[in-house]
């Protein structure tokens, strides 16, 4: 396998993954934070994110991190560092944090026991008193001697993290930063004892450091949002997308937009159904439960055609299922959901930082088509903190064919070339009109005659499958008779598997679908032209993803459905190997 | 994108040629009538008003306006409107609904309209009676009322909707009878004029399936006391009263919900900053 | 075409249909509903729909009907009879009544102008002044007339029409039987100067009548509720479902059960909810609207496994879309509308009566599984009113895996051989749970790990795929190399096409699935082995229901998708039509 | 299937073995320490209690008590808990919510819960914040606290869901504070006791982000005078009171709904004689 091959101990490796784990208060998580961010200025890539108990606060937590030179697809298969600030409650963390006979295991020797699955991994262990350390210094914390640690056995710059910790605790004061910094110095010293460095291939330090951008899928799902022209946003707060809102609400308010806290999901669609209706480009987040919730309501903006986007950070299910854990199990609803036949736009980001271009192409998307765009994000983009390059500026912002000069005998849902009718906004003279859910004629006046039925059922899938859409329909990469055929958050293990592949000269083909409705049926059939062999890789318990294809295209042959429900995202290694068996 | 004050609109303008469904004698072409009236008294240009409904037969009333309309799903209107009004003060924006819409499946967002206080106005045709599914029982209607749903009555004390409005913070609050349609048109020029969140409730028979309410016109009087800014005194009084009390009961001062919208103060790649390392 | 034999003038018919017309007030449905009663009491079968105008009362109205002394599996093609009581407005029913060369058309000639469709269709025309008439008679009203003619120029015995006259009007006193039957005789005589008969082949007189129901579907669906053992109902009134609702009020008292009349959908659904943790079997019926609001409690009731029963009486979609009309469209939110992997039972009404059985069935399967079944019927089934024979009795009922005396170390989400847990019922000592829609272990303990997820998921998806459903998954009928696959309202036109294909001696199978999900891909290979050609039929825009089974299974080469939006439903001449085009 | 009322229960009879998430020092602890006094207090045996909840910090109880427990989904505990009482009298209904999972997403199943007045007890733990999203305003949430979702604050009046419950026809009203669980107790076990729909709001502080509400403890006081049957009366005084006057503040005599059930008149034969011709 081509991991061993980057793991040669004392040779710089590519990838490095760690985890620092404790229990509540003990603040591994913020030691994590600090370590992304110290290694974003030196230039590099990086992923983190964090692993919480049931508690509200407090609690075991684990930061899990990964860091390159290159960028980023997802996080590693095992961690070649584990750092226990203690071992309190670190077993349920287990399950997440694959250890190997290369691993480097970091203990505090007062912290506990150390569980089973460290001794059965074979890793290599070592002990640091990192509480009886702390202790020695004034306002010391253990956190900040296992950071000093972490970068102490990574060869990462010190000045670099001492930049973050006077940012971070300056204003704290002084003494704040100086005790963090003599914890920080303490913990590489005790590093430099150790003969288990895990020394990461950084850039040069001569050369000019790369730009690096730090942030989340779901910030940059509402970066995103607001570079695509969205100025009204009404929700209701919800794991995991509680924090678009909360990056929006102030940010909105900002660019002369809005965000308004509605009383449910029910009344956050209306809401932004009414100020779209008004002329704003508006959106709203929101994970399963809500989504389901607001289903009947996106029929309604099906039918009456009103632009809208609605993001849905999904999380495990059914029900409320496991609110802090990522899944894609919402692919179903999100394409099938409403009663009727309601065509819309269903997207999904491809990586934490195309949170952003998605988001911000949804509302371009729906401005032009004057349809809802559901953006299928995940616990895992929207909540992992990445190291970027800044996202480029692409053109894509809200356009709607609108009326805004006074009309006469104004038909709001004429049938027209494209099937999109110019939408007349409130305010303009001679374009009132009744927007409805029920079925109407050219002028929207109800009706239920079989051909208004028909034209305007025809108009609604015809406005959304001529479109244009371009080459962002999917991420297409490599070639070969082998292809692996996937959707959103899983784009990250599927694009490392098949880099290692290339790696051992398997070729091997990746296909992303970015946009997951309508399929591009032929430009699917194009990009897969060739291929005997497809493995469509996805995190659902019943395979949701290979039965829409199979219900909507003719696939090669020889397909292999490989999914699985969460919370453990599929690994690299997984897919990697399933290629490999397949071709034995 | 208001429209110069100078021109005068006549009640016609805000009629549209879209043919009612109702029946005839139904207490809502009264209401048409009113709220068109209304309109042409305050005399906003058509196109800056905006009428938006749930469904019922009370819900059909925006395509029969020749302002924007929208015809949404039931009992959502409210959360409709005010996501309409908030991007877009500019508008007047008026709600229709009815007891079902209005205070069955859509009451969450009746008491949530209340509290928010955006300066809209609902009005409710009250008809005691689902009509457009062709009578069930409402939450106002009277405990003993046989229909096929509820053999005998459904036990259940009516809904007090205006004590609702008040114990959640409506800003006005009044009620007409729909057979008055000059009595009601004032009270709405009023509603529409208060600021902040303005709820009328309109008695509004249904002749199909309440025969029995074409006796509301012997029944109704005008509120014997002026209308108060004490929201407990006006609760009061509603809860006391035969229902049949009609005027303005209450007007209250709370400022309206209106975020600033519109006034961009930076820039967006100001924004982008905060992500640069 | 087969329909032309039954159709030779003179000689009785197979079947005859038959149209009554009229704008508001003129009686038109009261008349079809008293022709129908009387059809039934001679032992005859048969079908009555209404159309009505988007009036809530009043206004045009069509009442259209078909007898036969045989079986009738749905309306006929083209209508043999179409009486006008006037023409006002009757342009609005033209694409509803289809009329050929071989119909009869009788009009009031002061009752407005005949319209185009009339001339076009080449149809015998002949005028009776029904208004003119009725006014000699005291009390006789233009309806009743119109009812004499029908009688007559059908040639049922009129001593059964005037028993329904006498039952139905005798409340109101003699005077209105008296000159109801009047003005009858007045129309018996009218028919008979005609040259216009349009005889129907009826029991032989002196046979014993055979028994007949006459019932709705969405009467059957409340009574076949009853029968399966369901005890406890709420909803919320919507077109086209209220009737089963305003059926079960009353009905459900008589047996010791109760209706609740919920605020919205959201309640009702938890209200069965509620009363099915506490161990009644329990039901709720709605509409498309209705049931995109219980969507996120339908994922709770199939995460926390609690029986439920949901008929959705299907109308136009999407959104507010056409109430009183009918269509499929609702197949994609039965199936797929819950977010996360939410698999539950999914059933559809093969005709008006078997409304009884599938309702029955779902209550009992729901119960036997302890997960939530959705029963798809629609405004056709629903409001359709059917002369039929009793329907069997069948022994299923809700019989719930419960566990009724006190117990020690229970655990309620247990894994079992045949993944159903017995069921703790409310008031047994020790059998204390939580029910949870949070991903739990098999106590019932909230967890998210990997292990607890996957167990409770597989458990959700065995205990429905592996269940042993036995022969009513599906109707299967015929033999032949072509099959027409169809489900629900749409099996009555299937069937009816299928016979006049074997008729003409084209072997053609019929499959028509009750059970929609899980589907029974093993026995509908079975079904369809030896077929080359499948006809997939539908009332959708999209082909919902071919896109599903594309997704499940491998259906043979040649398939071909027949589908349309409603209202208007697919004839049995456009399927024979497909298949006969199809072997050319 | 009740219990002998011999039997008599303990306070540990009622708590389950689940360890709680909640944060050190949350009021919730104490509120289930209530909770299983008053059954204790009651006698009414284990089995025949049912609590019922949603989603919330809050709504977490039913795990934690060792009665039959329905942790449902957000906001619809109520109409959950309504269709099991109607089916199943004989049990004793609980439900455990908060101020968002009952006020906000809930609101409607809320008013029309005071208005059919099923025999069960509706328990609030309200701490005016969403705890369990990690801190956004409620409804009872005052206008100018800060928080990421509505920096420098909402700017709405808070709820008043006393006033709302009495305006809707609630059958018992009482406000408590969970830092005095022998004073909820008490209230609790009148609560459920009464017949009708009672509304018990406990103010319970939310530590972790709403600190502030540690102070609480230094501000209730129990309710001056008597609590009364009127309605309009008790109203008016819990809007002008100060939010935290603790104690029972309306006892209503309205009769609960219960439909009867299970008592069979006629066969499932019988009707189907209705449809033979
Ligand atoms: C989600 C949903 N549930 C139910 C319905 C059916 N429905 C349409 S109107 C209505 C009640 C209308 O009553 P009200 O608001 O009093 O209006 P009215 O017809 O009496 O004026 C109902 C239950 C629907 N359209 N959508
Ligand atoms: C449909 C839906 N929307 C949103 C959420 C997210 N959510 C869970 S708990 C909660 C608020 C809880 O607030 P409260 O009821 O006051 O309980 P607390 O945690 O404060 O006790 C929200 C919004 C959800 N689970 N389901
Ligand atoms: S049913 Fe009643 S409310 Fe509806 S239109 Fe007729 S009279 Fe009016
Ligand atoms: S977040 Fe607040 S309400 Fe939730 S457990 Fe912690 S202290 Fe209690
Ligand atoms: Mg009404
Ligand atoms: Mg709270």
């Amino acid at each position: 396998m081509s991991s061993s091959k980057r793991n040669d101990a004392g040779n710089p490796r590519q990838s490095v993954s760690i985890a620092i784990v404790g229990s509540g208060g003990t603040g591994a998580l913020t030691a994590g934070a600090m370590l992304l961010e110290a290694a974003g200025r030196v230039g590099l890539y990086g992923l983190m994110t964090r692993s919480v108990g049931p508690q509200i606060r407090g609690g075991e937590a684990a930061a899990l991190l990964r860091f390159s030179a290159q960028p980023l697809a997802c996080m590693g298969d095992s961690y070649d560092l584990l750092i226990a600030i203690d071992w309190r409650n670190a077993d349920r963390f287990a399950a997440e944090i694959a250890l190997t006979k290369d691993s480097v295991v970091i203990g505090d020797p007062r912290g506990g026991d150390m569980p089973e699955m460290v001794p059965e991994s074979g890793a290599r262990t070592a002990e640091i008193a990192m509480k009886a350390l702390a202790k020695d210094i004034p306002g010391g914390r253990q956190n900040m001697i296992a950071l000093g640690v972490a970068v102490g056995l990574l060869g990462l710059p010190e000045a670099d993290l001492f930049a973050v910790i006077e940012k971070q605790l300056g204003k704290k004061g002084d003494e704040a930063v100086t005790a963090s910094k003599a914890a920080i110095e303490v913990g590489l010293a005790e590093a430099a004892k150790l003969d288990h460095a895990v020394p990461l291939s950084v850039p040069s330090a001569n050369a000019e450091k790369p730009e690096r951008w730090m942030i989340t899928g779901n910030e940059a799902a509402g970066m995103g949002a607001i570079r695509g022209g969205i100025r009204f946003a009404a929700a209701y707060p919800i794991t995991p997308a509680t924090e678009i809102l909360e990056w929006l609400a102030p940010a909105l308010t900002k660019v002369g937009g809005v965000l308004v806290q509605a009383e449910d999901e029910l009344a956050s669609i209306n809401m932004v159904i009414g100020a779209s209706f008004g002329g704003k480009p508006s959106l709203t987040a929101t994970s399963g439960p809500g989504l389901a919730l607001m289903i009947e309501s996106l029929g309604l903006a099906t039918a009456a055609e009103i632009p809208i986007v609605v993001v849905d950070v999904m999380r495990g299910g059914p029900s409320t299922g496991i609110p802090t854990k990522s899944e894609q199990s919402d692919l179903n609803i999100a394409i099938h959901g409403c009663h009727g036949d309601a065509p819309h736009l269903v997207l999904a980001p491809l990586s934490v930082g195309d949170c952003l271009f998605t988001t911000q192409w949804a509302a371009h998307l729906a401005e032009a088509m004057q349809a809802p765009a559901v953006v299928l994000s995940d616990q895992f983009l929207g909540q992992t903190r990445a190291l970027i390059e800044r996202p480029a500026d692409v053109a894509f912002i809200a356009q709607r064919a609108a009326v805004t000069e006074a009309v006469n005998d104004y038909r709001r849902y004429a049938l027209t070339a494209e099937a999109v009718s110019p939408m007349a906004i409130p305010g303009v003279a001679g374009g009132q009109y009744t927007a409805d859910g029920l079925t109407h004629d050219e002028a929207g006046t109800p009706s239920s005659a079989a051909g208004h039925h028909e034209a305007q059922l025809d108009k609604r899938r015809d406005k959304i499958e001529t479109f244009t859409y371009g080459d962002h329909w999917a991420d297409i990469e490599g070639e070969g008779e082998v292809a692996v055929l996937t959707w959103g958050s899983l784009t990250g293990p599927a694009r490392e598997a098949v880099a290692r592949l290339a790696e051992d000269g398997i070729k091997a083909r990746l296909v992303a679908l970015r946009l997951i409705a309508p399929l591009q049926v032929e430009q699917l059939a194009t990009a897969l032209a060739g291929c005997k062999r497809v493995l469509v890789v996805e995190q659902t318990h019943s395979g949701q993803f290979y039965r829409y294809l199979r219900s909507m295209c003719d696939l090669p042959d020889e397909v292999r459905a490989f999914h699985r429900a969460g919370p453990l995202q599929i690994r690299p290694s997984e897919i990697d190997a399933q290629i490999r068996e397949w071709r034995s | 994108m208001s429209k110069a004050q100078a021109v005068a609109y006549k009640q016609g303008d805000y009629k549209s040629k879209v043919k009612p469904i109702w029946c005839p004698g139904c207490g809502d072409y009264h209401v048409l009538i009113s709220i068109t009236r209304a309109l042409a008294e305050i005399g906003v240009a058509p196109e800056d008003v905006a009428v938006i409904s749930g469904i019922g037969c009370s819900s059909r009333i925006p395509a029969y306006t020749n302002c924007y309309g929208f015809h949404g799903v039931h009992g959502r209107s409210l959360a409709l409107a005010a996501g309409l009004k908030v991007a877009r003060p500019d508008l007047t924006v008026l709600i229709t609904s009815g007891d079902g819409d209005g205070f069955s499946i859509g009451g969450n967002h009746f008491l949530h309209a209340c509290r928010r206080n955006v300066d809209m106005t609902y009005i409710v045709m009250d008809n005691r009676v689902y009509g457009m599914t062709k009578g069930q029982p409402s939450p106002t209607t009277e405990p003993d009322w046989d229909s096929a749903l509820s053999p005998g009555g459904t036990g259940l004390r009516p809904f007090h909707p205006l004590v609702i409005a008040l114990a959640s913070g409506a800003n006005f609050v009044a009620r007409t009878f729909s057979g008055d349609p000059n009595g009601t048109a004032r009270v709405l020029v009023e509603a529409i004029r208060h600021p902040g969140f303005s709820f009328v409730e309109i008695l509004s028979p249904c002749v199909t399936f309440r025969p029995d309410e074409k006796e509301w016109k012997n029944m109704v009087h005008t509120a014997p006391v002026e209308p108060t800014d004490d929201a407990a005194r006006a609760a009061r009084r509603i809860m006391t009263d035969d229902g049949f009390n009609l005027g303005v009961l209450y007007r209250g001062h709370r400022a309206p919900y209106q975020p600033e919208i519109g006034t961009a103060s930076v820039d967006v790649a100001d924004l982008e900053e905060a992500f640069l390392l």
